[in-house]
């Protein structure tokens, strides 16, 4: 009986676009420089602090988790390269289709990030309102988002628009079914979407190998579709690669795919234990590759980042940080009445005659407490 | 008043919803050039284009899927499921998206799909041609699922379905395709029976016979001939599977103090179980038997040479108001439960 | 006799299983080096090998459909599905290939498939991770369908269902799975209550309780606590779901004459319909109140700090023992049906 | 508002490989040469032989169904070296995992045909025992049967055997996610298993540039999966492309995909009308490179079929298409209890109930007939 996995004949590569090395220097790439040649300091210093507000704003909700007052929370420490520089990328009309982990992507949108947590505290599904923000509510079963948000860039095409939709998914998302039709789809209707994959290298304690041999970018010509694959960690490098794909969506050019190289450093979730999966010699590794160290050298070098900005940085980022704590800690449990609200648009008499006789129930306790502790059970 | 099939019924109320809302967009395989394997969408692409009946790549959760993106996106897409059997790839989309998406965003994204699903057996198809999926939608909430049974209630029902805000499921009766009636095509939608009413389509006073979409024929048969035996049935078309809107049969009931229920698809938690567990909840004090169903088996859909035996007919049901009557000409002994 | 928590006991019976029988392999995503997300193969891959306990790509429908692929050779395949909100991509390969093989090849492939899956609410999880979806799978002809409460029979069903040569689903009460007890590892099977078979786990007269899965302890505290209101209650744990024994069952409700059903999933179609439906058809004569379901409602799971609000709890499964009594006390006025 | 389909840029083109012309002149192919080195003039015969039976084979069926005796019957015309060319590449300890069109497959693997026709008739829904032939029940639902393979595949590896699984899929099948997840899986485990895809240019009526804007093998790549075009009108060619991917995946190479190109030139079952949506210049010319009709020209050429071969096989066709109408019109229809058995394997009480009272109300009828005509309706 032998094992099922073997290494692969003829592992194709890809290139790597970057555009700032993890020693923060500035190097030339032919397909991208064009991208970011009108980016001046001041805006690669604004991507900075979005970089820097987002990881407090990360370490901030971590600790809100074990301090109770979050059920769960998704980390995206050592992502925000890769979603400070795509959600930049857009314009407001652009719309966003994200995974659970996108939070750093709702925080540059406008959303108000306390009503983000609402959701890991277990008060709604919402995080904030789609249209409001151009942006879907976070989706957790993997890969559905890719065909809604080829679906919706249909829609654009239908409607003559010249903007965009952006899915974003991970690696372990790349092979759901629903990821291939969407490519099958988008290619088919051409449409303006652009599948932005996040390769932080983990699916839970799964390694990207498991999922694929080869570089995820290169699924993408075999549907027509063009790959590209771009250092995750490079904020600048990001930025011009959707910018790219961007400008071929919105001018009839169709839909593309990128790869962001990055890394998960975080847990899968709070619930989960990385240790038990993965050494720390790949942390150290990819420590060394930190989205937001190099972009801290580079604007050092340009003499963008003295010390009264990054003094003003780093209040701001506590400023949010002390808001949303604040904020989330006081946002008010829902109403029982709340777990009938919205299932349907119109009336359901069925459905409002359960939620009468559960009021009048619950109401027929009066101030005396349920005898009952309803819910046991353990955290996930 | 014109005489329509069924299947012309539905092209003319796809057709009238194509005309009236620059948003309704139909996707399906096949459903284009083609027309549809039933012809159901016949003439639709070529009068209103490509863009607005789309034909899509072979793939059912894609179909779905993008459905969702395009109403996010202000469209009322009608989606077509070739059979009843296809379904199933498209089920995750239906059940964690479609369902889900509007309490999800606490009402600020609607789904006004209307999935449109050939259903039920009887037409000597292969395997996967001729499933009764409607009790696992009936099952899911944040759906509305419906079934018309003639061609005026598929017309009207599909046009308030594409209008409804709601996802809606609606189970075409495929072996009713070719049965012919009159439809009046003009009369105001506002004015018609809601899409969520079911309506009593025979009057009786001995049992109440409940069924819906390809039955409800099968059922009014069997009350036609019951006459001969002197028994008198009522017979409902449910039309709405979810939400049922059970006060026409809870009226029933207590009147006739009998129920039979039947449907195509299998016994065990098809729509019979939860008519018969309401109903006994809500008229216990007025039924004489115990609700009665008269199902298909518990078993996969069957080779079509098999199938008469599978699927209720006339005899079938009789035997089951029999049943419901207590009558000692009831065939199967079905109430010497142990 | 061992102490073990339910996980452990879980993982205890698949240990069996691949020690006793080379042909089973485990298939799930996470399963291996972590161990799963609840930990139920811990160990298993270190010492059985990544042959026999295999972390597969993020993929339900390939889990599944590789998993009839590997029946088709000869093996027995143990799928996990890591939360019941994720079955659903798999669904057409379990309701159109494993339930459907062994019929479709007139008995030539057999499909000794069990897939596990963690299911239920009460554990404050995001959406999706506290569904119940195990109507579906009862609904669905070709499929056997278990669900055990406690350690002992978290361990004894699960190798029968391993040793059973049909499909089986074994949906895991995931709020119970740090719930302790004493298991029995080295009784022989054969010796074993059969997985089918429901059970009796406490006695009483005046009404029977059944439930099945996380709410059979509820049922019992609930039992419990009736006691002290004179009130005898007889709890009926039904571990199978599909089929049903349904002896038992019917033998309680000609003693008590009354029946309530507990579980989580939604109310329209949920078991509960079913088992009144058959109770009625069966205990017609014998029934002195219509058959009481308490269940959660039919909505989309609720976020976590409503879900206390939707999940059946000691008090509403006490006043449905009150509405099936016909208490006054009874809080709900369900009977009110209009 | 614009509409949605659009030409896409930058379109992939593959070489088709091919040993055989439309004109029937061997031409040499570097790749599969080596394959074919011992393929005899007799040996090329017998394809011709198998080709020329199953095209009688196809047309009796037809004939059958329009004369009533067949519910259905999905031809494949057309399709004859695609089948034969890549089923004769196999051991008979190979799997095969086909479709509902490949019943010149399961004529070459020894299937009884008026079994086969059992399915179409509505008798049963298996045509041979999987385990007689090594062969799987025809799939209905697009795309599941290669989930089948893999995982059968992946039982071989376990199993230590270098034998393969082989699956039959459509050009049409390629757009399902359960095709994705098979490539995804197979190249993760690297199974013996070889994706054998027919595109015959059609999925019902849907031409296969809906589903794909390029080649449909060039999907392969992207899964580190190799993919070859070869032409599915060239038996020799399918034969060699069949032998070089069951060569890798029997000597640990892992799986491959081969897309042959042919041609559907009937409809897609006789329930269809091809004329609604095809044109007779694209048949005419595909008709041009029939695959029977250019083996014969070989054969001539290489004096391989004189009049005595020729009236050979065309007796044994006839012959085969006598037994197969007689064997299919005595077919017996199945017995009522029929419905309820191998639902389960083990004793299931709530379905014998269902069994026994039914077959007690069938028999309460005695000689008298039923009053209902219980089925109406239509042909599918
Ligand atoms: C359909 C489905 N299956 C399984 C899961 C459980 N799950 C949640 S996250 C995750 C891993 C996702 O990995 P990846 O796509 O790489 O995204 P990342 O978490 O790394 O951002 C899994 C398996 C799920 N949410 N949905
Ligand atoms: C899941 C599913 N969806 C739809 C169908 C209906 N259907 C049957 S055959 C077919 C076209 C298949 O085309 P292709 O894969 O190219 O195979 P071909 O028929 O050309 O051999 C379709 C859409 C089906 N059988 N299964
Ligand atoms: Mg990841
Ligand atoms: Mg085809």
């Amino acid at each position: 009986m032998s094992h099922l996995r073997q290494e692969p004949t003829g592992r194709d590569e890809m290139t790597m676009h970057q555009l700032i090395t993890a020693e923060g220097i500035r190097v030339a790439d032919a397909l991208l420089d064009e991208f970011v040649d009108d980016v001046d300091g001041e805006q690669l210093r604004n991507l900075y602090r979005d970089m820097v507000v987002i990881r407090r704003i990360d370490f901030e909700s971590t600790a809100l988790q074990r301090q109770g007052q979050l059920a769960l929370w998704p980390p995206l420490l050592g992502q925000e390269a890769s979603q400070v520089g795509s959600v930049r990328a857009l314009e407001d009309e652009d719309f966003i289709f994200p995974t659970y982990r996108e939070n750093g992507v709702a925080y540059c949108r406008g959303a108000k990030m306390a009503d983000a947590l609402g959701v890991w505290r277990g008060n709604t599904n919402i995080g904030w309102d789609p249209y409001e923000l151009n942006m879907a509510t976070p989706q957790i079963i993997i890969g559905a988002q890719t065909l809604h948000a080829t679906g919706y860039a249909m829609g654009l095409t239908l409607d003559g628009k010249d903007s965009m939709a952006l899915a974003y998914l991970g690696d372990g998302a790349t092979s759901q079914g629903d990821v291939h039709e969407s490519m099958v789809f988008a290619a088919s209707f051409q449409a303006p979407v652009v599948f932005f994959c996040q390769n932080n290298h983990w699916a839970i304690s799964e390694p990207v190998g498991l999922q694929s041999h080869v570089p995820l970018a290169g699924r993408a010509p075999g549907y027509g579709i063009p790959g590209l694959q771009v250092d995750g960690n490079d904020v600048l490098a990001v930025l011009a690669a959707t910018r790219w794909a961007a400008r071929r969506a919105r001018s009839g050019g169709g839909p593309s795919f990128i790869e962001a190289i990055t890394y998960r450093m975080g847990p899968h979730t709070t619930a989960d234990d990385p240790t038990r999966y993965r050494g720390v010699t790949e942390l150290e590794e990819w420590g060394a590759k930190d989205p937001i160290t190099r972009m801290h050298s580079y604007l050092l070098e340009l003499g963008m980042l003295d010390d009264g900005a990054q003094a003003a940085i780093a209040a701001e980022a506590d400023a949010v940080a002390a808001d949303l704590r604040l904020a989330c800690i006081s946002l008010p449990d829902p109403a029982p009445q709340a777990a009938f609200e919205h299932v349907y648009v119109d009336a359901h008499p069925l459905l409002e005659e359960q939620r009468v006789n559960y009021l009048a129930y619950l109401n027929s306790f009066g101030e005396q407490e349920k005898t009952s502790v309803t819910v046991q059970g353990s955290p996930s | 008043m014109t005489t329509l099939s069924l299947t012309q019924a539905i092209n003319a109320g796809l057709r009238r919803a194509l005309e009236e809302d620059p948003k309704v967009v139909l996707l399906g395989e096949d459903i284009g050039t083609l027309g549809g394997v039933f012809r159901v969408t016949d003439g639709l692409m070529k009068d209103f284009g490509s863009h607005r009946v789309i034909d899509t790549p072979l793939a059912e959760s894609a179909i779905i899927g993008t459905a969702v993106g395009l109403a996010y996106r202000g469209y009322r897409p009608v989606c077509e499921i070739q059979f009843d059997g296809f379904i199933y790839p498209g089920f995750d989309q239906i059940v964690s998206q479609v369902a889900k998406m509007h309490v999800r965003t606490q009402g600020a994204v609607r789904m006004p799909l209307t999935i449109r699903v050939p259903f039920g057996g009887g037409i000597g198809s292969p395997e996967h041609h001729s499933e009764s999926p409607e009790a696992y939608f009936v099952h899911t909430s944040g759906l509305r699922v419906i079934s018309p049974s003639n061609p005026q209630d598929a017309y009207t029902m599909l046009r308030q379905a594409i209008a409804c805000d709601d996802p809606v499921l609606y189970f075409e009766p495929k072996r009713r395709y070719h049965a012919k009636g009159e439809v009046e095509v003009d009369a105001p939608l506002v004015q018609a029976l809601p899409m969520g009413a079911s309506r009593i389509v025979a009057a009786g006073t001995d049992v109440s016979l409940v069924s819906y979409g390809p039955l409800v024929k099968t059922a009014l048969d069997a009350a036609i001939a019951a006459t001969a035996d002197g028994v008198s049935i009522e017979v409902i078309d449910l039309r709405s599977l979810s939400p049922i809107d059970y006060a026409p049969l809870v009226a029933s009931v207590r009147r006739t103090g009998r129920l039979v229920i039947t449907h195509e698809a299998g016994r065990t938690l098809g729509l019979g179980a939860e008519i018969a567990a309401v109903i006994t909840e809500r008229c216990f004090n007025y039924l004489e038997s115990a609700p009665v169903r008269v199902t298909g088996f518990d078993i996969p859909y069957p080779p079509s040479k098999l199938e008469k035996h599978h699927l209720p007919d006339l005899d079938r049901i009789l035997d089951g108001v029999d049943r419901a009557l207590g009558r000692p000409n009831s065939h199967t002994g079905m109430d010497d439960w142990a």
